[in-house]
C-alpha cells in the first residue's frame, strides 16, 4: 500500500529544486551568453588556415616561399597562389597572390602537414560569417598573414615546437655551412655565405 | 415604417434593443436550422445545428429564462452537438457528401410535403387563436433559487426519474456501442 | 488612502462618466460607454497577462531545466512578446488548398469568443463583477463549451489527418473532463447555496480562530474537489500533461497543424486567456477569490489579491508542465472516467456530510474518511494497473 | 411582440426538423431533425411561460429542463445505435438497414 500521487509530488519537488537552485547556484546555468562571453577554446581547436610571418613586417617576414605544395595537395583545391616576380621577370621566393576560398575549404589541415617551411597553420577564428557572398569568403594575402606571436597566442605548444624546429634547422644549416666553409677553406667563401644567409631567412 | 422605426429608436433605444434581442437570434436560429436541414455535407449540417442551438439558447436568455438558456448551451452545444460530430467522424467521414439530397425521389418529397402541411396547419391555428394575440406581459424572471426549490420540492420525483434515465442511457449507450468480443 | 486604493478602478470609471455626464451626454450612451470601458479594461489586462505569461512561462521552464530562457529582447527579455507578435503578424497566412476554408477561417474566431466571454462573470475584487449573474457558474461552463466546437472546427477545416485526429482526441478529452470539472465546481455551489460566483466568494470570507482563512480548499472535501477541478482545468485548457490533442511529437500539433500567422496567434492567445479564466474560476471557487489570506493583509486591495492568486495558480500550471510527461490517450480517458469521476462523487458526498455533521470536528473526520478511503483504494488500483514491470527484449543482445 | 411571433418561429423550426427527419436518408440527419423538433417544443414551453399570467409558477421552465435531459439521453443512445449499425452494415443510410436479422 503506497500513497498514490507521491511520485508526482516527488517530481514536483525535483523541478522546484532546479528552479530555485538556478537562481542561487550560478554553476547550474551552463549556458554561455555568447556575444558577451566567449568560449575558451581548447588549444587543439582549428578552423581555417592562415599564413605565419616572423617579426613585425608581414611582407618581409613571410615564411611562405610560394612553393605551391599546399596548392597541389589541397583536396578541394581552394588555395590559389601566384609567385611574385621582380622587374626583370625573375621569380622571387614569395607569393604575389595567396588566396584561400574558405567557402570551399574543408579544414582538413593537409596544407599544414605538407608545408615544408612551417608557413601555413590553422587558425581558431570562427566568426567568419558575412553579408557578402563572394568577396569576403575568399581570404587574400593581407587577411591571411598573421604574426608568429598570434600563432603563439592560439596554439602555444605547437608554436613553440615549430620555433624549436626552425631554430634547430637553422643551427644545423649554420653548422653545416660552417663545416663546409671550413672544409672547402678558401675557394668560394662569398657564395657560400650568401646562400646560407638566403636560406635561413629572417630570424 | 422607417419613421416609426426612428421614433422608437429615439424614444427608448433600450426597449428596441430588447425586442430585437429576441428577434435577431430567432432569425439566426431559423436560417441555421434551414441550412442544416438542406446541407449535403454532414459536418456542415452539424456545425449549423450547433449554431442554431446557440441561437436558441440566446432566445431563451432573451425571454428571461437565463437558467434554461445556459443549460441549453451546456447540454446541446457542449454535449449533444459534440456527440453528433463525433459519431459523424466515427462513421465513414470519407463518404460525407454521398447522402441523398432533399426532394430526390418520391419518399423524401412526401416527407417534405407532410412537414409543410403540418406547418401550414400549425400556423393556421396560431394565427387564428385569440390566446396568441396576447401582448407581452411585464418581464418575468426565473431565479435559480426558485428553480432549485421546485426541482427539490414538487418535481423531485421527476428529477430522480430523469437521473435514473440518464444513468440508464449512459450505461445503455456504452453497452450498445461496445466492441463485440469475438 | 487604503479604501481609495481598494475601489480605485471603480472611482476612476465613475469620475470619467461624471465628467462625460457634465457635458450633457445622455444616460444610455453613458451606459454603453461604461460597458465598453469595462470590457476594454478586462481584455487589456488579460491580454497583457497573456503577453507576460508567454515570456514568463518560457523563462520558468528554462530555469527548471537550468537554462536562462529568453533574455535577448529588451531588459530580461521582457519585449519578447512584441517580437513574437511582429513575427506572427508578418508571417504568411497559409490555407491548404483542400481545406474547408470557411470552417478553417472561422475556427480561431470561435475559439476566441468563449475565451473572452467567460471573463464576464469572474469577481475580480470586492464589488467588482462585470456581469452579476444568478447562474454565473453555469454560464461559465455553458460558454466554455464553445471551445470544443472551435477545436473541432479547426481540426476538420484543415482537412489534414493529423488535425482530425487531434480534434477527435481533443473532443474526447474535453467531454470526459467536463464531467468531473462541473461536478467538483457544483460541490462549492452546494455548500454556499448559490450558483453566483460572488456569493461563493463571500461564503469563504471570515477567519477561523481569527487567522485561518475559511477557503474551501482548506477543507477535506474542498481540497479534493479543488484538486479535481485543477486537474480538469489543466485538461480543459489543453495544457501539459494533458496536451495530447496538440502533441507535437506524435500529431505535429494536432488541430493547429495547418494554422500559421495571425490565426495561429489567435489560437495561442485564446488558449492562454482561457487558461487565465479557468485559473480565475479556480481561485474564485476554492481559494477564496479576492479575500486576503490573513486578516491584517486586508490593507492590500482585493483585486491585487485576486491577481496574485491567479498568477500563483498559473505558475503552478507551468510548474506542472515542467514536471510531468504527456499521458497516453487511453490512460488519459481511463483516468477521467475511472478515477476523477468517482472521486468527484466522493467529494460531493463528503461535502454533504460536512454540511449535515455541523462543520465541526466530527464533520472533519467524516468527510476526510469519505474522501480519503476511495482515494487510497482507487489510487492503489490505478498504480497497480499501470505499474510498469521490467521490460524484457526478446531479440536484442 | 406577441406570443404569435414566438409560436410561429417555433412552428417553422418544428417543420424544418420534421422535414429533415422524414426526408433525409442519413440516420445522423434524422437525429439532427429530431433535435430541432425538440428545440422547437422547448421554445414553445418557454414562450408560454413568458406569456403566462403567473410566471412564478415555473412549470414551463422545469419542463424544458427535463426535456433537455431526456434529449441528451436520447442523443446518446441514438448515436450509439447508429455507430453499432454502422459497424454491422458499414453504412448509416437508413435504407440500407432493411434486414431484420441485424
Amino acid at each position: 500500500m503506497i500513497f498514490p500521487g507521491s511520485g508526482i509530488l516527488k517530481g514536483l519537488a525535483v523541478t522546484a529544486r532546479n528552479f530555485a537552485g538556478s537562481y542561487v547556484e550560478k554553476d547550474r546555468l551552463t549556458t554561455e551568453q555568447y556575444p558577451e562571453e566567449r568560449p575558451k577554446l581548447p588549444e587543439a581547436a582549428r578552423s581555417f588556415p592562415f599564413l605565419v610571418y616572423d617579426g613585425d613586417n608581414p611582407e618581409t617576414g613571410m615564411r611562405c616561399v610560394s612553393c605551391k605544395i599546399c596548392e597541389k595537395e589541397c583536396p578541394p583545391q581552394c588555395i590559389y597562389i601566384i609567385q611574385d616576380r621582380d622587374e626583370a621577370g625573375k621569380a622571387i621566393k614569395r607569393p604575389k597572390v595567396f588566396d584561400i576560398d574558405i567557402s570551399v575549404c574543408m579544414s582538413c589541415q593537409i596544407c599544414v602537414e605538407v608545408c615544408p617551411f612551417e608557413s601555413i597553420r590553422m587558425d581558431q577564428d570562427y566568426e567568419l560569417s558575412s553579408f557578402d557572398r563572394f568577396g569576403s569568403l575568399i581570404l587574400d594575402k593581407p587577411k591571411l598573414l598573421k604574426s608568429n606571436s598570434y600563432y603563439h597566442s592560439i596554439h602555444p605548444t605547437e608554436a613553440a615546437e615549430t620555433d624549436g624546429r626552425i631554430e634547430a634547422d637553422r643551427l644545423k644549416k649554420e653548422a653545416a655551412a660552417a663545416a663546409k666553409a671550413a672544409k672547402a677553406a678558401a675557394p668560394s667563401v662569398v657564395s657560400a655565405s650568401s646562400s646560407s644567409s638566403q636560406q635561413e631567412g629572417k630570424p | 415604417m422607417v419613421t416609426d422605426f426612428l421614433k422608437t429608436c429615439c424614444a427608448d433605444p433600450m426597449k428596441l434593443i430588447g425586442e430585437w434581442f429576441v428577434i435577431l437570434p430567432a432569425l439566426v436560429l431559423l436560417l441555421a436550422a434551414a441550412a442544416a436541414v438542406v446541407m449535403r455535407n454532414l459536418i456542415h449540417a452539424a456545425l449549423l445545428l450547433t449554431l442554431s442551438f446557440i441561437a436558441l439558447g440566446i432566445v431563451f436568455i432573451a425571454l428571461g429564462a437565463e437558467f434554461v438558456g445556459f443549460v441549453q448551451l451546456l447540454v446541446y452545444v457542449g454535449a449533444v452537438a459534440m456527440v453528433i460530430v463525433f459519431s459523424i467522424l466515427l462513421t465513414k467521414p470519407d463518404q460525407l457528401t454521398k447522402s441523398r439530397n432533399l426532394l430526390s425521389g418520391f419518399a423524401p418529397a412526401a416527407g417534405v410535403a407532410v412537414a409543410f402541411t403540418a406547418l401550414a396547419a400549425l400556423l393556421g391555428f396560431i394565427f387564428s387563436s385569440p390566446l396568441a394575440k396576447k401582448p407581452m406581459p411585464a418581464p418575468a424572471s426565473a431565479p435559480v433559487a426558485a428553480i432549485g426549490e421546485a426541482l427539490m420540492g414538487d418535481y423531485v420525483i421527476a428529477l430522480i426519474v430523469l437521473g435514473i434515465l440518464l444513468t440508464a442511457a449512459l450505461v445503455g449507450a456504452a453497452v450498445i456501442a461496445m466492441e463485440d468480443k469475438p | 488612502m487604503i479604501s481609495s486604493l481598494e475601489s480605485a478602478p471603480i472611482d476612476v470609471l465613475h469620475w470619467f462618466l461624471g465628467l462625460l455626464g457634465s457635458f450633457g451626454v445622455p444616460a444610455w450612451i453613458l451606459a454603453i460607454i461604461s460597458a465598453l470601458i469595462i470590457i476594454g479594461t478586462i481584455i487589456g489586462v488579460f491580454l497583457s497577462l497573456f503577453a507576460l505569461t508567454s515570456v514568463m512561462e518560457r523563462k520558468i521552464l528554462a530555469r527548471v531545466q537550468n537554462r536562462y530562457g529568453p533574455n535577448r529582447a529588451g531588459p530580461f527579455g521582457l519585449f519578447q512578446p512584441i517580437a513574437d507578435g511582429i513575427k506572427m503578424i508578418t508571417k504568411e497566412d497559409l490555407v491548404p488548398r483542400t481545406a474547408d476554408w470557411i470552417v478553417h477561417f472561422l475556427a480561431p474566431v470561435v475559439m476566441m469568443v468563449p475565451a473572452l466571454l467567460v471573463l464576464a462573470i469572474i469577481p475580480y475584487g470586492r464589488d467588482m463583477v462585470p456581469a452579476e449573474l444568478d447562474a454565473g457558474i453555469l454560464y461559465f461552463f455553458a460558454v466554455g463549451a464553445g471551445t470544443e466546437v472551435a477545436v473541432f472546427m479547426a481540426g476538420w477545416g484543415s482537412n489534414n489527418k493529423y488535425s482530425v485526429l487531434g480534434a477527435m482526441r481533443a473532443i474526447a478529452q474535453m467531454i470526459s473532463y467536463e464531467l468531473p470539472l462541473v461536478i467538483s465546481a457544483i460541490v462549492t455551489a452546494m455548500i454556499s447555496g448559490s450558483l453566483s460566483p460572488s456569493a461563493i466568494v463571500s461564503a469563504q470570507g471570515g477567519f477561523a480562530f481569527g487567522f485561518v482563512p475559511q477557503w474551501f480548499a482548506l477543507t477535506p472535501w474542498g481540497f479534493t474537489a479543488g484538486l479535481i477541478f485543477y486537474i480538469c482545468a489543466l485538461a480543459e485548457s489543453n495544457r501539459s500533461p494533458f496536451d495530447l490533442p496538440e502533441g507535437e511529437s506524435e500529431l505535429v500539433a494536432g488541430h493547429l497543424t495547418e494554422y500559421s500567422g495571425f490565426k495561429y496567434a489567435t489560437f495561442f492567445m485564446a488558449e492562454y486567456v482561457g487558461m487565465f479564466a479557468i485559473c480565475g474560476m479556480f481561485v474564485t471557487l476554492f481559494l477564496g477569490g479576492w479575500q486576503a489570506p490573513l486578516p491584517f493583509l486586508d490593507i492590500i486591495p482585493s483585486w491585487c489579491w485576486f491577481l496574485g492568486k491567479v498568477c500563483f495558480v498559473a505558475f503552478t500550471m507551468i510548474w506542472v508542465r515542467a514536471t510531468l510527461p504527456r499521458l497516453r490517450i487511453d490512460h488519459l480517458l481511463a483516468f477521467a472516467w475511472k478515477f476523477l469521476l468517482p472521486m468527484s462523487f466522493a467529494a460531493f458526498l463528503s461535502a454533504a456530510c460536512w454540511h449535515y455533521a455541523g462543520r465541526g470536528p466530527l464533520a472533519w473526520i467524516l468527510s476526510l474518511a469519505i474522501v480519503g478511503i476511495p482515494y487510497l483504494l482507487l489510487g492503489n488500483a490505478f498504480t497497480n494497473r499501470f505499474s510498469v514491470s521490467r521490460r524484457t527484449y526478446l531479440f536484442s543482445e | 411582440m406577441t406570443l404569435q411571433i414566438l409560436l410561429a418561429i417555433s412552428a417553422i423550426l418544428f417543420a424544418f426538423g420534421l422535414a429533415a427527419a422524414l426526408s433525409r436518408s442519413n440516420a445522423i440527419m434524422i437525429v439532427i431533425g429530431i433535435e430541432l423538433m425538440l428545440g422547437a417544443a422547448n421554445l414553445n414551453f418557454i414562450a408560454f411561460w413568458r406569456f403566462s399570467e403567473n410566471p412564478s409558477d415555473l412549470a414551463g421552465i422545469l419542463f424544458v429542463i427535463f426535456s433537455i435531459g431526456v434529449a441528451a439521453a436520447e442523443a446518446a443512445v441514438g448515436l450509439a445505435i447508429i455507430i453499432l449499425v454502422h459497424r454491422r452494415i458499414r453504412s448509416v443510410e437508413v435504407d440500407d438497414a432493411s434486414n431484420l436479422k441485424g
